[in-house]
Protein backbone atom coordinates (compact mmCIF):
# COMPACT_ATOMS: atom_id res chain seq x y z
CA UNK A 1 0.00 0.00 0.00
CA UNK A 2 1.14 3.46 -0.93
CA UNK A 3 0.86 6.03 2.28
CA UNK A 4 1.26 9.92 1.50
CA UNK A 5 1.39 12.37 4.01
CA UNK A 6 1.08 16.31 3.78
CA UNK A 7 2.19 19.29 5.48
CA UNK A 8 2.76 19.55 8.76
CA UNK A 9 1.75 15.51 9.27
CA UNK A 10 4.67 15.28 6.38
CA UNK A 11 7.23 17.40 8.62
CA UNK A 12 6.79 14.85 11.58
CA UNK A 13 6.72 12.07 10.17
CA UNK A 14 9.79 12.74 8.34
CA UNK A 15 8.81 11.67 4.57
CA UNK A 16 6.28 12.25 2.38
CA UNK A 17 6.04 8.89 0.82
CA UNK A 18 6.18 4.94 1.83
CA UNK A 19 5.09 2.04 1.01
CA UNK A 20 3.82 -0.62 3.24
CA UNK A 21 2.78 -4.47 3.36
CA UNK A 22 -0.83 -3.95 4.81
CA UNK A 23 -1.42 -6.62 7.44
CA UNK A 24 -4.38 -8.77 7.07
CA UNK A 25 -5.75 -7.95 10.47
CA UNK A 26 -5.62 -3.28 9.23
CA UNK A 27 -9.20 -3.38 7.41
CA UNK A 28 -9.89 0.57 7.78
CA UNK A 29 -8.48 3.70 7.80
CA UNK A 30 -8.88 4.25 11.65
CA UNK A 31 -6.76 0.57 11.81
CA UNK A 32 -4.19 2.03 10.07
CA UNK A 33 -3.69 4.98 12.16
CA UNK A 34 -3.38 2.72 15.32
CA UNK A 35 -1.09 0.28 12.97
CA UNK A 36 1.20 3.47 12.31
CA UNK A 37 1.39 4.63 15.61
CA UNK A 38 2.43 1.24 16.76
CA UNK A 39 5.48 1.91 15.04
CA UNK A 40 7.28 3.98 16.77
CA UNK A 41 7.09 8.06 18.74
CA UNK A 42 7.45 9.36 15.46
CA UNK A 43 4.37 8.28 13.89
CA UNK A 44 2.37 8.23 17.46
CA UNK A 45 3.04 11.80 17.57
CA UNK A 46 2.99 12.87 14.16
CA UNK A 47 -0.84 11.03 14.48
CA UNK A 48 -2.06 11.93 17.43
CA UNK A 49 -4.11 14.81 16.97
CA UNK A 50 -7.15 13.00 15.72
CA UNK A 51 -9.44 16.20 15.49
CA UNK A 52 -7.28 17.71 13.10
CA UNK A 53 -6.23 14.18 11.16
CA UNK A 54 -7.58 13.84 7.89
CA UNK A 55 -7.67 11.29 5.28
CA UNK A 56 -8.04 10.29 1.32
CA UNK A 57 -8.04 6.81 -0.49
CA UNK A 58 -7.10 7.34 -3.85
CA UNK A 59 -7.13 10.45 -3.53
CA UNK A 60 -10.78 10.73 -2.24
CA UNK A 61 -11.68 12.54 1.17
CA UNK A 62 -13.08 9.51 3.76
CA UNK A 63 -14.40 9.00 7.13
CA UNK A 64 -11.81 6.77 8.92
CA UNK A 65 -13.86 4.25 9.40
CA UNK A 66 -13.35 3.54 5.40
CA UNK A 67 -12.14 0.02 4.38
CA UNK A 68 -8.96 0.01 2.69
CA UNK A 69 -6.88 -2.93 0.92
CA UNK A 70 -3.53 -3.22 0.12
CA UNK A 71 -3.64 -2.07 -3.46
CA UNK A 72 -4.99 1.57 -2.40
CA UNK A 73 -3.46 4.47 -1.71
CA UNK A 74 -4.14 6.09 1.48
CA UNK A 75 -3.04 10.06 2.33
CA UNK A 76 -2.87 11.59 5.82
CA UNK A 77 -2.88 15.48 6.34
CA UNK A 78 -4.05 18.05 8.55
CA UNK A 79 -7.54 19.91 7.17
CA UNK A 80 -6.66 22.06 4.46
CA UNK A 81 -5.92 25.61 4.25
CA UNK A 82 -6.92 26.26 0.90
CA UNK A 83 -5.08 28.56 -1.39
CA UNK B 1 -12.54 25.00 -19.40
CA UNK B 2 -8.91 24.43 -17.92
CA UNK B 3 -6.88 23.92 -14.56
CA UNK B 4 -3.65 24.11 -13.78
CA UNK B 5 -1.10 23.84 -10.34
CA UNK B 6 2.09 24.81 -11.61
CA UNK B 7 5.39 26.39 -9.56
CA UNK B 8 5.53 29.08 -12.50
CA UNK B 9 4.59 32.47 -12.07
CA UNK B 10 1.59 33.46 -14.87
CA UNK B 11 1.06 36.57 -16.46
CA UNK B 12 -2.59 38.40 -16.28
CA UNK B 13 -2.73 39.93 -19.36
CA UNK B 14 -1.48 36.97 -21.16
CA UNK B 15 -4.40 34.92 -19.76
CA UNK B 16 -7.25 37.65 -20.29
CA UNK B 17 -5.70 37.96 -23.81
CA UNK B 18 -6.25 33.89 -24.74
CA UNK B 19 -9.52 33.65 -22.62
CA UNK B 20 -11.09 36.41 -24.71
CA UNK B 21 -9.11 36.61 -28.13
CA UNK B 22 -11.44 35.88 -31.23
CA UNK B 23 -14.52 35.75 -29.15
CA UNK B 24 -17.94 38.27 -29.68
CA UNK B 25 -20.36 36.16 -27.59
CA UNK B 26 -18.79 37.45 -23.88
CA UNK B 27 -20.53 40.41 -22.23
CA UNK B 28 -17.84 40.43 -19.82
CA UNK B 29 -14.99 38.31 -18.03
CA UNK B 30 -14.94 38.49 -14.33
CA UNK B 31 -11.16 37.82 -13.04
CA UNK B 32 -9.99 37.28 -9.07
CA UNK B 33 -6.05 37.41 -8.44
CA UNK B 34 -4.40 36.21 -5.10
CA UNK B 35 -1.75 37.64 -4.13
CA UNK B 36 0.80 36.61 -1.35
CA UNK B 37 -0.03 39.54 1.33
CA UNK B 38 3.29 40.86 3.58
CA UNK B 39 0.49 40.76 6.48
CA UNK B 40 2.34 44.04 8.43
CA UNK B 41 5.50 42.89 7.49
CA UNK B 42 5.33 39.57 9.75
CA UNK B 43 5.45 36.80 6.64
CA UNK B 44 8.55 37.21 5.20
CA UNK B 45 7.80 33.50 2.70
CA UNK B 46 4.56 31.50 1.88
CA UNK B 47 5.37 27.59 1.02
CA UNK B 48 2.01 26.23 -0.79
CA UNK B 49 1.98 22.28 -1.04
CA UNK B 50 -0.51 20.36 -2.76
CA UNK B 51 -1.77 16.89 -3.43
CA UNK B 52 -0.65 16.08 -7.05
CA UNK B 53 -3.48 14.43 -8.38
CA UNK B 54 -6.09 14.88 -6.10
CA UNK B 55 -6.12 18.82 -6.04
CA UNK B 56 -6.28 19.13 -10.06
CA UNK B 57 -9.10 16.40 -9.48
CA UNK B 58 -10.52 18.87 -7.28
CA UNK B 59 -10.06 21.67 -8.75
CA UNK B 60 -11.73 19.91 -12.08
CA UNK B 61 -14.90 18.86 -10.18
CA UNK B 62 -15.59 22.80 -8.65
CA UNK B 63 -15.10 24.50 -12.11
CA UNK B 64 -17.82 21.40 -13.37
CA UNK B 65 -19.94 22.59 -10.36
CA UNK B 66 -19.49 26.07 -11.46
CA UNK B 67 -20.34 25.36 -15.05
CA UNK B 68 -23.26 23.35 -13.90
CA UNK B 69 -24.94 26.13 -11.66
CA UNK B 70 -24.03 29.65 -14.01
CA UNK B 71 -24.22 29.65 -17.56
CA UNK B 72 -20.51 30.03 -18.44
CA UNK B 73 -18.94 29.89 -21.83
CA UNK B 74 -15.31 29.08 -19.83
CA UNK B 75 -13.31 29.38 -17.00
CA UNK B 76 -9.93 29.22 -15.83
CA UNK B 77 -8.16 28.01 -12.73
CA UNK B 78 -4.30 28.72 -12.41
CA UNK B 79 -2.73 28.09 -8.91
CA UNK B 80 0.82 28.36 -7.75
CA UNK B 81 2.64 26.13 -5.57
CA UNK B 82 5.62 26.17 -3.84
CA UNK B 83 7.84 28.82 -1.69
CA UNK B 84 5.92 32.86 -2.94
CA UNK B 85 7.26 35.91 -1.66
CA UNK B 86 5.37 38.74 -0.24
CA UNK B 87 3.24 40.65 -3.44
CA UNK B 88 4.08 37.35 -5.39
CA UNK B 89 0.29 36.05 -7.54
CA UNK B 90 -0.60 32.71 -5.60
CA UNK B 91 -3.97 32.17 -7.82
CA UNK B 92 -6.19 33.32 -10.79
CA UNK B 93 -9.80 32.57 -11.43
CA UNK B 94 -11.15 34.01 -14.79
CA UNK B 95 -15.11 33.26 -15.83
CA UNK B 96 -16.49 34.49 -19.18
CA UNK B 97 -20.18 34.64 -19.72
CA UNK B 98 -22.83 36.33 -21.80
CA UNK B 99 -24.22 37.47 -18.63
CA UNK B 100 -22.78 39.56 -15.89
CA UNK B 101 -23.75 38.31 -13.12
CA UNK B 102 -23.08 34.54 -14.00
CA UNK B 103 -19.37 35.72 -14.53
CA UNK B 104 -18.81 37.44 -11.26
CA UNK B 105 -20.96 35.02 -9.05
CA UNK B 106 -18.99 31.95 -10.52
CA UNK B 107 -15.48 33.75 -9.87
CA UNK B 108 -16.45 34.67 -6.43
CA UNK B 109 -17.39 31.41 -5.62
CA UNK B 110 -14.63 29.97 -7.35
CA UNK B 111 -12.58 31.50 -5.27
CA UNK B 112 -14.45 31.28 -1.55
CA UNK B 113 -14.08 27.54 -2.58
CA UNK B 114 -10.51 27.68 -3.61
CA UNK B 115 -9.40 29.59 -0.26
CA UNK B 116 -11.28 27.52 1.90
CA UNK B 117 -11.47 23.71 0.58
CA UNK B 118 -9.01 23.38 -1.77
CA UNK B 119 -6.43 20.85 -1.15
CA UNK B 120 -3.47 23.19 -0.47
CA UNK B 121 -1.24 23.81 2.74
CA UNK B 122 0.22 26.78 3.86
CA UNK B 123 3.81 27.30 5.74
CA UNK B 124 4.79 30.52 6.51
CA UNK B 125 7.69 32.08 7.45
CA UNK B 126 8.11 35.28 9.38
CA UNK B 127 10.82 37.00 12.06
CA UNK B 128 9.87 34.08 14.53
CA UNK B 129 10.38 31.41 12.39
CA UNK B 130 8.59 29.29 9.91
CA UNK B 131 5.03 27.52 11.22
CA UNK B 132 1.88 25.45 9.44
CA UNK B 133 -1.33 28.05 8.72
CA UNK B 134 -4.40 26.65 10.63
CA UNK B 135 -7.55 26.21 8.55
CA UNK B 136 -9.78 29.34 9.23
CA UNK B 137 -13.15 29.03 10.22
CA UNK B 138 -14.19 32.16 8.80
CA UNK B 139 -13.36 30.84 5.23
CA UNK B 140 -15.47 27.93 6.17
CA UNK B 141 -18.39 30.37 6.56
CA UNK B 142 -17.50 32.44 3.16
CA UNK B 143 -18.04 29.00 1.35
CA UNK B 144 -20.55 27.66 3.27
CA UNK B 145 -22.94 30.80 1.78
CA UNK B 146 -22.93 29.36 -1.50
CA UNK B 147 -24.73 25.67 -0.31
CA UNK B 148 -24.65 23.28 -2.03
CA UNK C 1 -8.53 55.34 -7.14
CA UNK C 2 -9.07 56.40 -10.38
CA UNK C 3 -11.50 57.04 -13.05
CA UNK C 4 -10.96 57.22 -17.49
CA UNK C 5 -13.23 57.64 -19.31
CA UNK C 6 -11.17 57.36 -22.85
CA UNK C 7 -12.05 56.67 -26.52
CA UNK C 8 -8.74 54.62 -26.56
CA UNK C 9 -8.78 50.76 -26.12
CA UNK C 10 -7.37 49.22 -22.55
CA UNK C 11 -4.72 46.86 -22.03
CA UNK C 12 -6.06 44.33 -18.77
CA UNK C 13 -2.25 43.10 -17.91
CA UNK C 14 -1.28 46.46 -18.80
CA UNK C 15 -3.30 48.00 -15.91
CA UNK C 16 -3.22 44.81 -13.54
CA UNK C 17 0.63 45.45 -13.55
CA UNK C 18 0.48 49.29 -12.49
CA UNK C 19 -2.05 48.32 -10.25
CA UNK C 20 -0.49 45.69 -8.69
CA UNK C 21 3.85 46.72 -8.87
CA UNK C 22 5.65 47.19 -5.91
CA UNK C 23 2.29 45.72 -2.81
CA UNK C 24 2.98 43.83 -0.55
CA UNK C 25 -0.68 44.83 1.63
CA UNK C 26 -3.12 43.28 -1.28
CA UNK C 27 -4.90 39.79 -0.44
CA UNK C 28 -6.56 40.18 -4.02
CA UNK C 29 -7.44 42.01 -6.78
CA UNK C 30 -10.34 41.50 -8.38
CA UNK C 31 -11.83 43.01 -11.84
CA UNK C 32 -14.47 43.35 -14.10
CA UNK C 33 -13.83 43.47 -18.01
CA UNK C 34 -17.10 44.38 -20.15
CA UNK C 35 -16.86 42.87 -23.96
CA UNK C 36 -18.96 43.89 -26.93
CA UNK C 37 -21.46 41.17 -27.05
CA UNK C 38 -22.03 40.00 -30.53
CA UNK C 39 -26.11 39.05 -29.81
CA UNK C 40 -26.44 36.25 -31.63
CA UNK C 41 -25.19 38.05 -34.86
CA UNK C 42 -27.41 40.72 -34.68
CA UNK C 43 -25.47 43.63 -33.26
CA UNK C 44 -22.19 44.94 -35.91
CA UNK C 45 -21.65 47.55 -33.94
CA UNK C 46 -22.26 49.67 -30.79
CA UNK C 47 -21.27 53.65 -30.27
CA UNK C 48 -21.36 54.85 -26.66
CA UNK C 49 -21.92 58.31 -25.51
CA UNK C 50 -21.53 60.22 -22.46
CA UNK C 51 -21.71 63.69 -20.74
CA UNK C 52 -18.31 64.76 -20.18
CA UNK C 53 -17.82 66.14 -17.02
CA UNK C 54 -20.76 64.73 -15.61
CA UNK C 55 -19.90 61.66 -15.83
CA UNK C 56 -16.77 61.50 -14.60
CA UNK C 57 -17.84 63.15 -11.83
CA UNK C 58 -20.85 60.48 -11.32
CA UNK C 59 -17.72 58.00 -11.43
CA UNK C 60 -15.79 59.44 -9.37
CA UNK C 61 -18.96 59.56 -6.84
CA UNK C 62 -19.49 56.13 -6.34
CA UNK C 63 -15.46 54.96 -6.34
CA UNK C 64 -15.73 57.00 -3.77
CA UNK C 65 -18.76 55.28 -2.27
CA UNK C 66 -17.24 51.75 -2.67
CA UNK C 67 -14.79 53.02 -0.82
CA UNK C 68 -16.59 54.17 2.29
CA UNK C 69 -18.39 51.26 2.56
CA UNK C 70 -15.52 48.45 1.98
CA UNK C 71 -11.76 48.49 3.06
CA UNK C 72 -10.27 48.92 -0.59
CA UNK C 73 -6.85 49.27 -1.20
CA UNK C 74 -7.62 50.86 -4.62
CA UNK C 75 -10.10 50.84 -7.33
CA UNK C 76 -9.92 52.19 -10.95
CA UNK C 77 -12.25 52.82 -13.05
CA UNK C 78 -11.88 52.82 -16.91
CA UNK C 79 -14.96 53.06 -19.58
CA UNK C 80 -14.65 53.90 -23.10
CA UNK C 81 -16.80 55.94 -25.36
CA UNK C 82 -17.23 56.07 -29.10
CA UNK C 83 -18.24 53.38 -31.74
CA UNK C 84 -17.16 50.08 -30.65
CA UNK C 85 -17.19 46.02 -32.01
CA UNK C 86 -18.17 43.17 -31.31
CA UNK C 87 -15.44 41.74 -28.84
CA UNK C 88 -14.22 45.18 -28.14
CA UNK C 89 -13.59 46.08 -24.67
CA UNK C 90 -16.09 48.53 -23.27
CA UNK C 91 -15.12 48.49 -19.42
CA UNK C 92 -12.63 47.38 -16.63
CA UNK C 93 -13.25 47.80 -13.07
CA UNK C 94 -10.74 46.63 -10.63
CA UNK C 95 -10.46 46.83 -6.74
CA UNK C 96 -7.42 45.49 -4.61
CA UNK C 97 -7.91 44.89 -0.99
CA UNK C 98 -5.93 42.99 2.03
CA UNK C 99 -9.39 41.12 2.04
CA UNK C 100 -10.65 39.01 -0.77
CA UNK C 101 -14.49 39.59 -0.08
CA UNK C 102 -14.07 43.53 0.10
CA UNK C 103 -12.73 43.80 -3.18
CA UNK C 104 -14.80 40.99 -5.14
CA UNK C 105 -17.94 42.59 -3.35
CA UNK C 106 -17.04 46.30 -4.53
CA UNK C 107 -16.02 45.25 -7.76
CA UNK C 108 -19.68 43.71 -8.16
CA UNK C 109 -21.30 46.96 -6.54
CA UNK C 110 -18.88 48.95 -9.12
CA UNK C 111 -19.91 46.90 -12.65
CA UNK C 112 -23.77 46.97 -11.18
CA UNK C 113 -23.55 50.62 -11.12
CA UNK C 114 -21.77 51.08 -14.01
CA UNK C 115 -23.56 48.62 -16.17
CA UNK C 116 -27.28 50.66 -15.10
CA UNK C 117 -26.94 54.01 -13.66
CA UNK C 118 -23.86 55.36 -15.26
CA UNK C 119 -24.58 58.39 -17.38
CA UNK C 120 -23.51 56.44 -20.65
CA UNK C 121 -26.37 55.92 -23.60
CA UNK C 122 -25.81 52.65 -26.37
CA UNK C 123 -26.76 53.16 -29.83
CA UNK C 124 -26.68 49.61 -31.47
CA UNK C 125 -26.15 49.01 -35.02
CA UNK C 126 -27.37 45.45 -36.55
CA UNK C 127 -28.51 44.04 -39.77
CA UNK C 128 -31.65 45.52 -39.79
CA UNK C 129 -30.32 49.55 -39.07
CA UNK C 130 -29.51 51.71 -36.19
CA UNK C 131 -31.07 52.47 -32.77
CA UNK C 132 -30.67 53.75 -28.97
CA UNK C 133 -30.70 51.01 -26.43
CA UNK C 134 -33.78 51.83 -23.74
CA UNK C 135 -33.06 51.55 -20.23
CA UNK C 136 -33.44 47.72 -19.09
CA UNK C 137 -35.11 47.33 -15.77
CA UNK C 138 -33.89 43.95 -14.81
CA UNK C 139 -30.57 46.10 -14.32
CA UNK C 140 -31.94 48.31 -12.48
CA UNK C 141 -33.03 45.34 -9.93
CA UNK C 142 -29.41 44.06 -10.17
CA UNK C 143 -28.38 47.64 -8.91
CA UNK C 144 -30.64 48.29 -6.35
CA UNK C 145 -29.63 45.07 -4.41
CA UNK C 146 -26.65 47.04 -2.89
CA UNK C 147 -28.92 49.01 -1.08
CA UNK C 148 -28.43 52.76 -0.73
CA UNK D 1 -27.98 79.41 -20.81
CA UNK D 2 -25.79 76.48 -22.26
CA UNK D 3 -28.13 73.89 -23.16
CA UNK D 4 -26.82 69.90 -23.64
CA UNK D 5 -28.64 67.83 -25.34
CA UNK D 6 -27.66 63.97 -25.33
CA UNK D 7 -28.47 60.18 -28.00
CA UNK D 8 -31.71 60.10 -29.16
CA UNK D 9 -33.07 63.75 -27.60
CA UNK D 10 -29.85 64.81 -29.85
CA UNK D 11 -30.51 62.80 -32.41
CA UNK D 12 -33.44 64.53 -33.07
CA UNK D 13 -32.92 67.81 -31.37
CA UNK D 14 -30.23 67.52 -34.66
CA UNK D 15 -27.63 69.40 -32.52
CA UNK D 16 -25.82 68.67 -28.92
CA UNK D 17 -25.48 72.05 -27.91
CA UNK D 18 -26.73 75.61 -27.88
CA UNK D 19 -26.58 78.93 -26.05
CA UNK D 20 -30.14 80.35 -24.68
CA UNK D 21 -31.14 83.64 -23.81
CA UNK D 22 -33.13 82.67 -21.05
CA UNK D 23 -36.50 84.48 -21.37
CA UNK D 24 -37.64 86.05 -17.78
CA UNK D 25 -40.54 83.95 -17.29
CA UNK D 26 -38.62 80.44 -18.02
CA UNK D 27 -38.26 79.84 -14.13
CA UNK D 28 -38.07 76.00 -14.23
CA UNK D 29 -36.40 72.72 -16.18
CA UNK D 30 -40.50 72.29 -16.74
CA UNK D 31 -40.53 75.91 -17.87
CA UNK D 32 -37.86 75.62 -20.31
CA UNK D 33 -39.12 72.03 -21.85
CA UNK D 34 -42.20 73.89 -22.20
CA UNK D 35 -40.45 76.79 -23.82
CA UNK D 36 -38.14 74.92 -25.89
CA UNK D 37 -41.39 73.25 -27.52
CA UNK D 38 -42.85 76.38 -28.28
CA UNK D 39 -39.62 76.68 -30.49
CA UNK D 40 -41.05 74.43 -33.28
CA UNK D 41 -41.84 70.62 -34.15
CA UNK D 42 -38.52 69.45 -34.17
CA UNK D 43 -38.05 70.51 -30.60
CA UNK D 44 -41.98 69.66 -29.53
CA UNK D 45 -41.67 66.20 -30.76
CA UNK D 46 -37.77 65.44 -29.63
CA UNK D 47 -38.78 66.57 -25.91
CA UNK D 48 -42.72 65.24 -26.35
CA UNK D 49 -42.21 61.59 -23.94
CA UNK D 50 -41.94 63.28 -20.51
CA UNK D 51 -42.21 59.70 -19.26
CA UNK D 52 -38.64 58.93 -20.48
CA UNK D 53 -36.78 62.40 -20.43
CA UNK D 54 -34.25 63.46 -17.85
CA UNK D 55 -32.74 66.22 -16.82
CA UNK D 56 -29.48 67.33 -15.07
CA UNK D 57 -28.92 70.90 -13.49
CA UNK D 58 -24.80 71.92 -13.86
CA UNK D 59 -24.59 68.07 -14.33
CA UNK D 60 -26.69 67.10 -11.46
CA UNK D 61 -29.49 64.69 -12.08
CA UNK D 62 -32.77 67.18 -11.21
CA UNK D 63 -36.71 66.86 -11.31
CA UNK D 64 -38.68 69.15 -13.06
CA UNK D 65 -39.60 71.47 -10.53
CA UNK D 66 -35.93 73.01 -10.19
CA UNK D 67 -35.30 76.37 -10.37
CA UNK D 68 -32.99 77.74 -13.33
CA UNK D 69 -31.32 80.79 -13.77
CA UNK D 70 -29.44 82.39 -16.91
CA UNK D 71 -26.15 81.75 -15.82
CA UNK D 72 -26.79 77.39 -15.65
CA UNK D 73 -25.80 74.27 -17.91
CA UNK D 74 -28.57 72.63 -18.49
CA UNK D 75 -28.83 69.39 -20.08
CA UNK D 76 -31.41 66.76 -21.58
CA UNK D 77 -31.60 63.25 -22.10
CA UNK D 78 -32.90 60.00 -22.24
CA UNK D 79 -32.78 56.94 -18.90
CA UNK D 80 -28.90 56.36 -18.89
CA UNK D 81 -28.54 52.68 -20.50
CA UNK D 82 -25.25 52.60 -18.17
CA UNK D 83 -22.22 51.25 -19.94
Amino acid sequence: MKILYFASIRARVGHGEEEIALPPDVKTVADLVGWLKSRGDTYAEALAEARTLRAALNQEHVSFDAAIKNSDEVAFFPPVTGG
Amino acid sequence: MVVRVQAEDFDVGQEFARFTQGRTDLGGVALFAGLVRADQGSVTAMTLEHYPGMTERQLEAIEAEARARWPLDDALIVHRVGRLLPGDRIVLVMTASAHRQASLDACHFLIDWLKTKAPFWKFEEGSSGGKWVDAKETDDEAASRWGK
